[in-house]
């Protein structure tokens, strides 16, 4: 059977549930299991790269799964958003998985093959959501990632774990069924059809007050964009092992969410209905506030990963507010920043895993001197913060960019402030993080302690060195990827 | 080259400096004495240094009568005035300095004051004195 | 994207860039050294290639509709990319006795980046290197090691990402006013996007109140950090200040304040590297006023003075590295009487004072005369007076101070080496430079962008300007024989960074204890809150509450019977 | 798609069995008595089980007759109307009678293992008998057209209901108790509803429903009429377990005996609701001011009082059937709102979910069941680390939860979907918030019991778990087809769904019995 985009549009699920099922099935063997594992991510970039390069030329394949009734129907349909996003979280989910092996062996963590499963479901989940060619279909796969991601959250299984699980799916079940369903149904209503639309399906059968409030239900529908105050499962799942908390923060979780934000602006409302709508205008400050008070939180927190759990929350929220000023360039900023931010997060995760693994240290004052025994993690780390601050010539550079450019109109210009302030906070709380491992000097007391100059195992200091190599990389890379983005801004205004 | 003398003026007999360097002078270190630097060990004669405020009044005064050889036809009409420059020097360097003495009062902390630790070379360099 | 890189001419701050690059990846401290001299030779090779002013090597980002310029020559760029390679070359040659890869790495992209921003066509090239100079640089305090370098680095780090990301801001507003990224002259006139330019460039050129990074990071620095600090960060500044604003009055009060105030800070610090910082700021001050004026001769002056500056100012920062180096501090208590040891140290040093402070003969004479007689054109008298007053300052901070309490004053007892060969080569050859430029001034006249007529050598300059020396000499001597100069002393002198260092933290660490308190209310009033509503709901609805209570079931008929009334009466009186 | 096809098909028996609405009454009715005296309980059981699927094969060809476009009128033995009983089969009906059948044939399956152990032996015999009683007398309420008829299948299913929920007394002496709160309301409400029917009689002369609603199309603005009219929604609101008349419901779910529990929460309070339905809209005229008056005033802020307020309850119960059986009256207030918007989409979306809600609730008390039958579960906290004891109920149970939610890929989205959209078409955003609120509300309790089951070890002897328990695998098959049943009908809903809106057409368009 020769590949075909609406193939590998199927494929894209396939792939991942004959993981889950080989996963399952050799899950007494170890390295079955794992190779198995591997081998599906690898088919499954390997897909995707094909259907990235298909959409690219054009092709915008759509395959019909089910139809439940007239207008309710799961229906794919890939365009240059979704394929971006099932590049990012693919190719970021292989290597997770490779950390993720290196992690859960070097731990010697129980209920792998769950743990495994599990990520093969949330990856096909996120797949889902990628090429969801209508809102139902996208609700669904969104619905399907929590679910899928809680063992995963949960899998510590003592009493933390199950408080920030509890958390977490109350959270964002509560608002995918109780604001964002009640949103796209309405938006059945009103426009007789939830399948994606280039200029946005509601524009026309909706007023500005009507399209206010279903605006307001998506965005805090949409609890895993994180926005302040539907932002707490964040922080809380960070109970979770590392390799899962670089899946929710860079590869798939938060990622679907901000990318469902960009989607409903773009083909649900359509630009310039959001543009012209009063309520954006204060979800975009609120967006704002949350870029700066995720910042200031994340300063006060020593658990790296709390840290790092607080700075996604602040830097996902550039692409809600990308979304919510709702200029071209805004959007192309918000979408760009999908991209440059998972690289430089989820190296940022995949070192403070790396350094858990090699010492169990997991506070930010106990890791002076640590550079020493591990340069190249540190090292890393050092890059991704950059990364994530701005700074040229890394990746997260354009996205900022990009949005300050969008942001020129004399009623946004003023939330540049937020921008400013964040980049400035990511530095207090970001760099001494690799400054004082290198620089400082260790505690006395820690420093006696042997395990200081333990050494992480290879598997998990191989990927964010890579990631970290990929955030330099990407800087020069940012304008075939913009060129490649630009058919889905120019429907715009 | 340098076409002026640099100033080496007389040092100040700071009180508890007194003993250190009256140790110093009467056991004469010889050794770290640089061979380039030996013709020119008088520049540190006390003798010297107290003489040193001499040639440079002189100097000044040279200058300064230089003015009365030509008409200075400067921006302002105060650089005409005879010797301008000096006395704007003068006063300007004793008020620079003058200042420290307030400034150090309202400013001065001592040195852990941020707590950041001493920072003076703690790593670097061969200190072999 | 894409590079048209043949058959043009080559950016050569590629060259310093992509040997720092090189570096960072080879072991071998002989390969490095060599690349980092054959670096600014290569650079300066490729900068003697260009004939023609022009943009060259565009690159073209459709998606955005971006167009940058990432190498424009012309007579400003070409002055100030002269001396950086100069000061690039110098600054390796100095560096040649250490062993660091990180500092040989960082150095080069540093200086890279500093060229690289000053033939940067546009703003968005602009804020790419301006970053980069700041990331790279910080890593030459950092590697001094100590806890104070760390934390200042930090502080360093974050002033100066801040003036890229003003920039960044302003260069977009202008952008969206425009259309055009081009970096011309901008001016207060284009409003928050002017203002915001400013204030970014006005960080890195240490404005008054936004100057503390230097004061605080480069007495910190590694003894060469601190020379290769020196060279660039602060003249790329005002670089861009010429570029933009030329011309705008505000920077001439800036400026005139800029060369005042640290003359005062400088009379008791203690640390002589802090006090060539503060003197960093004092010189700065002058080329800002330059600026501000904005006539051929002010923009001319600022040049001139920006390319001395970084001969001399490096100059006194090598032989103080060299103090540094040999005795492990740079404090004026500890020091004195280092003349016997370290002559050659001393005799560069002495010229290098003599430099800053203006002898005639030396660089700064025929440099800082532009702009005095730039702002004297223009009738500002008052300013003129301030810098004429900042001038003898200089000569007590840089042009006394430094040698005098270094290799002079009571003897410290201290016989250290004299410094290696390399340094003494390396402040030989600035040394050399200092001179020649006072001599043939005419030499780099020729280099400056605008035409000009001006003779620094009449004979009541030299007059008036060796009277206000001598008179300050003498007033130095006599203050200290009479006892009225106020002695070293070791200690912190505050500035303007006090703001945030101290107020500035507490104000953190008590919003800090305020909001975790907030938070911990909020969450106890809502706790609170749900708990009562959870008491009342228990009350009506639990197994054991009102509504789900075992009723009689008589009065279960009779509530049916309500029930039944109410559809009753809702049947009747409907129509 | 293919399941609407394969009825069809099975429709061509219609041929061989004319007789299939009387049939569907009378073979449970006569079997029920040949039941207890078969004594033998495994016998019975057998018996029970070939009647209720043989019932179930008759609804079925009901069914397909209906989806072939036509509707059935049976004259009971040949006497025409409106002298004689008729039964009269729709698309309305055609649905209740085969949900009603297939639940119970699925009941059945479930219930013998729970029967053995919950029943004393020489009960049980007896215990079918009157199930497949009730299950005629569920069946004939929904297949009669004739009003008086109606009340008597209505008190023949009652009273074995009754007895039926008494007999859990082997288990809990509470359940006689609940019993006979259980009798005395539903006397009430059967007393209510037969004086409406009376009052019925009063105004036109007759009992047959057809002539009734062609008798009242004219003078609607009768005192009798309008008496009667509240008589009988009071009646049969009783009997619906309409808040605030829900009150015998719980206890009697919760002490019931398990295969009772499943067979009442799907299919008893579905039959009254049909009933409501089917004098609401075929007897009475929609479009009557006393009918949108009582929609406006009492049907539908009773229905989303009963949302929110009884899935708080459902929320603070402890005890899991209890809980369930709250969370029963809360989704009854979805399908009475459905009702009360008075629109074809609502009245489908309620209808739908009737339907639904039939699949789920008894998947989550066949579920319970087990759970009680294997670890002696009754509170929710006792459920911990049923996701390891016993892995397949847990795994129904969460999958039936989740459709109970309205989590997309279950049923129980696709109906609270059109719920939702029939409220919007209407301009009831309070409904849609109260539908909001509710489902979220349900997120609570069921969560509370997935919490318990995944997150909670294990109760353990000491350092030993206690070992996994295996369910009965006649129990859990009808379990898992229902769980089946709740995806099945998400992606392919046609069937209920197009049954659903061809009803509310026929009730709305007018279309008379």
């Amino acid at each position: 059977m020769n590949w075909t985009p609406e193939l590998g549009l199927i494929l894209l699920l396939v792939l991942p549930g004959l993981g889950f099922a080989g996963i399952v099935l050799a899950g007494k063997y170890p390295n079955i299991r794992d190779g198995l594992n591997l081998a599906m991510g690898a088919a499954l970039v390997a897909n995707v790269v094909g259907l990235v390069n298909a959409v690219g030329a054009g092709a915008r394949p759509g395959v019909q799964l089910a139809d439940i009734a007239p207008g309710l129907s799961l229906q794919f349909t890939l365009e240059p958003l979704g394929a971006m996003f099932a590049a990012i979280a693919s190719g970021l989910f292989f290597l997770n998985t490779i950390y993720g092996i290196g992690y859960m062996r070097g731990n010697k963590a129980k209920n792998q093959t769950r743990f495994f499963a599990s990520f093969a479901l949330a990856i096909a989940a996120a797949m889902g959501v990628a090429a969801s060619g209508n809102m139902l279909t996208l609700f669904v796969f969104y619905e399907i990632l929590t679910l899928s991601t809680f063992p995963l959250v949960t899998h510590n299984g003592d009493e933390k774990a199950r408080r920030g699980g509890r958390i977490y799916l109350i959270i964002l079940m509560g608002t995918s069924i109780g604001l964002l369903l009640p949103a796209v149904i309405a938006t059945q209503v009103y426009a007789g059809t939830t399948d994606f639309m280039v200029g946005g399906l509601l524009s026309g059968h909706v007023g500005p007050i009507v399209g206010s409030i279903l605006l307001v239900l998506y965005v805090f529908g949409i609890a895993k964009a994180a926005l302040i105050p539907v932002h707490m499962w964040l922080p809380n799942a960070m109970v979770a092992p590392t390799p899962v908390s670089a899946f929710l923060h860079a590869v798939a979780v938060v990622k679907a969410g901000v990318f469902t934000m960009v989607k409903i602006v773009i083909y649900v409302f359509g630009i310039d209905m959001v543009r012209a709508s009063p309520a954006a205008h204060w979800l975009a400050i609120l967006a704002a506030i949350t870029i700066v008070v995720g910042s200031v939180i994340a300063m006060t927190k020593d658990n790296l990963k709390a840290r790092l759990a607080w700075s996604t929350i602040g830097q996902l929220s550039y692409v809600t507010l990308g979304a919510m000023i709702a200029t071209p360039l805004a959007l192309m900023g918000a979408t760009l920043q999908i991209v440059m931010h998972a690289f430089g997060k989820i190296t940022l995760f995949m070192c403070a895993g790396a350094i858990y693994s090699a010492n169990h240290v997991t506070d930010v004052s106990k890791m002076n001197g640590m550079g020493k025994a591990m340069p190249w993690v540190f090292g890393a780390f050092f890059i991704g913060s950059l990364s994530i601050i701005g700074l040229p010539p890394f990746a997260g550079a354009w996205p900022k960019l990009i949005l300050l450019m969008g942001m020129t109109d004399p009623s946004d210009r003023w939330l540049m402030v937020a921008l400013i302030l964040s980049s400035l906070l990511n530095i207090v709380y970001l760099l001494p993080v690799s400054v004082n491992a290198f620089l400082k000097k260790p505690d006395p007391v820690e420093a006696e302690n042997a395990h200081n100059n333990a050494k992480p195992p290879l598997l998990t200091v191989l990927p964010p060195v890579l990631t970290a190599g990929a955030t330099l990389g990407l800087f020069f890379m940012a304008g075939p990827i913009m060129d490649y983005l630009r058919p889905v801004f120019e429907g715009g205004s | 080259m340098a076409n002026s003398k640099p100033p080496k003026p007389k040092r100040k007999p700071a009180a508890p400096a007194k003993p250190k360097s009256a140790k110093t002078e009467a056991a004469p270190v010889t050794d770290g004495i640089h061979p380039a630097a030996r013709p020119f060990l008088w520049v540190g004669n006390h003798g010297v240094q107290r003489g040193f405020i001499w040639l440079v009044g002189a100097l000044m005064l040279v200058f300064i009568g230089l003015d009365y050889t030509f008409n200075r036809h400067g921006h302002f009409s105060w650089e005409a005035a005879k010797g301008f420059y000096a006395i704007f020097g003068f006063l300007a360097f004793t008020f620079v300095v003058l200042m420290g003495w307030p400034l150090r009062k309202w400013t001065g902390r001592p040195e852990t004051y941020y707590g950041d630790g001493p920072y003076d070379g703690a790593d670097e360099g061969e200190h072999d004195v | 994207m894409m590079f048209n890189l043949l058959a043009m001419p080559i950016n050569p701050a590629f060259a310093l860039m992509f040997g720092g690059l090189l570096m960072a990846f080879i072991p071998q401290w002989r390969v490095r050294k060599f690349i980092a001299l054959a670096g600014p030779v290569l650079a300066l090779w490729l900068w003697l290639q260009v004939d023609v002013f022009g943009s060259y090597g565009g690159i073209h980002i459709a998606a955005i509709g971006l167009d940058l310029e990432p190498f424009r020559f012309d007579g400003l760029s070409r002055i100030w990319a002269l001396i950086f390679i100069i000061g690039a070359f110098l600054n390796a040659i100095y560096a040649l006795h250490e062993r660091d890869q990180v500092q040989d790495a960082m150095s080069a992209l540093y200086g890279g980046a500093a060229m690289g921003a000053v033939f940067a066509g546009d703003l968005l090239s602009l804020f790419v290197f301006w970053e980069i100079t700041a990331i790279t640089s910080v890593f030459l305090i950092w590697r001094s090691g100590t806890e104070a370098a760390r934390l200042a680095g930090i502080r360093y780090l974050v002033m100066h990402v801040g003036s890229g990301v003003l920039l960044l801001a302003g260069a977009v507003l202008l952008h969206g006013q425009t259309g055009s990224w081009a970096f011309e002259h901008i001016g207060l006139e284009t409003g928050l996007a002017g203002w915001l330019l400013l204030l970014g460039f006005g960080i890195k050129a240490a404005f008054p109140l936004l100057h503390t990074w230097l004061q605080d990071a480069y007495p910190k620095a590694t003894i060469t950090g601190a020379v290769v600090l020196s060279s660039f960060t602060t003249k790329m500044a005002i670089y861009a200040l010429a570029r933009g604003f030329a011309g705008e009055d505000i920077l001439i009060y800036v400026g005139a304040i800029m060369t005042a105030f640290p003359v005062f800070f400088a009379v008791i610090e203690n640390d002589l590297r802090r006090v060539l910082s503060f003197s960093i700021n004092n010189q700065l001050g002058f080329m800002v006023v330059g600026i501000g004026v904005g006539t051929a001769l002010g923009i001319n002056g600022a040049a001139a003075h920006a390319f001395a500056d970084v001969i001399f100012k490096g100059l006194l920062f090598m032989s103080m590295g060299a103090v540094m180096l040999r005795t492990g501090t740079t404090k004026a208590t500890e020091l004195g009487g280092l003349f016997r040891s370290m002559p050659f140290t001393a005799l560069f040093c002495l010229i290098g004072a003599g430099s800053i402070s203006a002898f005639p003969f030396l660089s700064a004479f025929v440099t800082k005369s532009l702009i005095l007689a730039a702002v004297a054109d223009e009738g500002h008298w008052f300013v003129w007076g301030v810098l004429i007053f900042a001038s003898a300052g200089v000569l007590e901070h840089a042009g006394i101070k430094i040698p005098y309490f270094a290799f002079f004053a009571h003897d410290s007892g201290k016989r250290p080496k004299e410094a290696p060969w390399n340094m003494l080569l390396a402040m030989g050859l600035a040394s050399f430079l200092c001179v020649f430029l006072g001599v043939n001034y005419g030499w780099l006249y020729n280099l400056l962008p605008y035409e000009m007529i001006y003779e620094p050598y009449t004979f009541d300059h030299i007059v008036g300007q060796m009277q206000l020396l001598l008179a300050a000499i003498f007033a130095f001597a006599l203050l200290v024989r009479i006892g009225w100069y106020p002695p070293e002393i070791r200690m912190t002198i505050l500035d303007a960074d006090w703001l945030w260092r101290k107020p500035g933290r507490s104000f953190l660490i008590w919003l800090n204890a305020i909001l975790d308190r907030l938070f911990g209310l909020v969450h106890l009033g809502v706790a609170r809150r749900a708990q009562n509503v959870g008491r009342v709901l228990t009350a009506v609805l639990s197994p054991h509450g009102a509504f789900a209570r075992v009723v009689p079931r008589g009065a279960l008929a009779g509530w049916t019977a309500t029930f039944l009334t109410l559809a009753l009466l809702t049947a009747y009186l409907a129509h | 798609m293919s399941l609407m096809s394969a009825i069809s098909s099975i429709s061509g028996l219609r041929d061989l069995l004319p007789h299939a609405a009387a049939l569907v009454v009378v073979i449970p009715l006569l079997a029920g008595p040949i039941a207890v005296i078969l004594a033998k309980a495994r016998l019975a059981w057998l018996w029970s089980v070939l009647v209720a699927a043989a019932a179930f094969g008759l609804s079925l060809v009901l069914l397909g007759t209906v989806l072939g476009g036509e509707t059935i009128t049976y004259e009971m033995g040949n006497w025409p109307a409106p002298l004689g009983i008729i039964y009269y089969v729709d698309s309305l009906n055609a649905l209740v009678i085969s949900l009603v059948s297939g639940m119970a044939l699925l009941a059945l399956l479930y219930g013998w293992p729970m029967v053995e152990r919950e029943i004393e032996p020489k009960k049980q015999a007896m215990f079918f008998g009157t199930f497949l009683i009730c299950l005629a007398g569920l069946i004939g309420v929904a297949i009669t057209g004739d009003a008086f008829n109606v009340f008597v299948f209505l008190e023949v299913s009652s009273i074995s209901t009754y007895v039926l929920v008494a007999m859990g007394a082997g288990q809990n002496r509470q359940a006689l108790t609940a019993s006979f709160n259980y009798l005395i309301l539903g006397t009430i409400g059967a007393t209510f509803f037969v004086i409406g029917v009376g009052l019925l009689y009063m105004a036109t002369g007759t009992l047959n429903m057809a002539d009734i609603s062609r008798l009242l199309a004219d003078g609607d603005n009768d005192r009798v009429v309008r008496a009667a009219f509240s008589f009988i929604v009071i009646g049969l609101g009783l009997k619906t377990a309409m808040f605030p008349l829900h009150t015998w419901l719980p206890n009697a779910y919760a002490f019931s005996p398990s295969m009772i529990g499943v067979f009442l929460a799907s299919t008893a309070t579905k039959v009254a609701f049909y009933t409501l339905i089917r004098f609401l809209f075929s007897v009475f005229h929609a479009g009557a001011p006393f009918e949108t008056a009582m929609f406006d005033y009492v049907l539908a802020p009773m229905a989303i009082t009963a949302m929110i307020v009884c899935s708080v309850q459902a929320s603070f119960q402890p005890d899991v059937r209890r809980l369930l059986a709250y969370s029963s009256v809360a989704q009854l207030g979805y399908m009475l709102l459905g009702l009360s918007m008075g629109t074809v989409a609502g009245l489908s979306a309620g209808l739908l979910h009737m339907f639904n809600h039939a699949l789920m609730k008894g998947a989550l008390f066949m579920a319970v069941g087990l759970a009680t039958l294997g670890l002696g579960v009754i509170q929710v906290s006792e459920m911990r680390g049923m996701g390891k004891t016993m892995p397949l109920t847990a795994a129904g149970l969460s999958i039936a939860g989740l459709s109970l939610m309205g989590v997309p890929l279950t049923a129980g989205f696709v109906s609270k979907y059109y719920l939702v959209i029939a409220a919007l078409e209407r301009g009831w955003w309070w409904a849609v918030a109260a539908i909001v609120v509710s489902s979220v509300l349900a997120i609570f309790y069921i969560g509370r019991m997935i919490e318990a089951m995944y997150l909670q070890k294990p109760p353990s002897h000491g350092d030993d778990p206690v070992i996994v328990v295996r369910s009965p695998i006649l129990a859990i098959v009808p379990l898992y087809i229902l769980v089946a049943a709740n995806i099945w009908f998400f992606f392919d809903p046609s069937v209920p769904k197009g049954l659903a809106d061809s009803a509310a057409t026929l009730l709305l368009g007018g279309g008379a019995p």
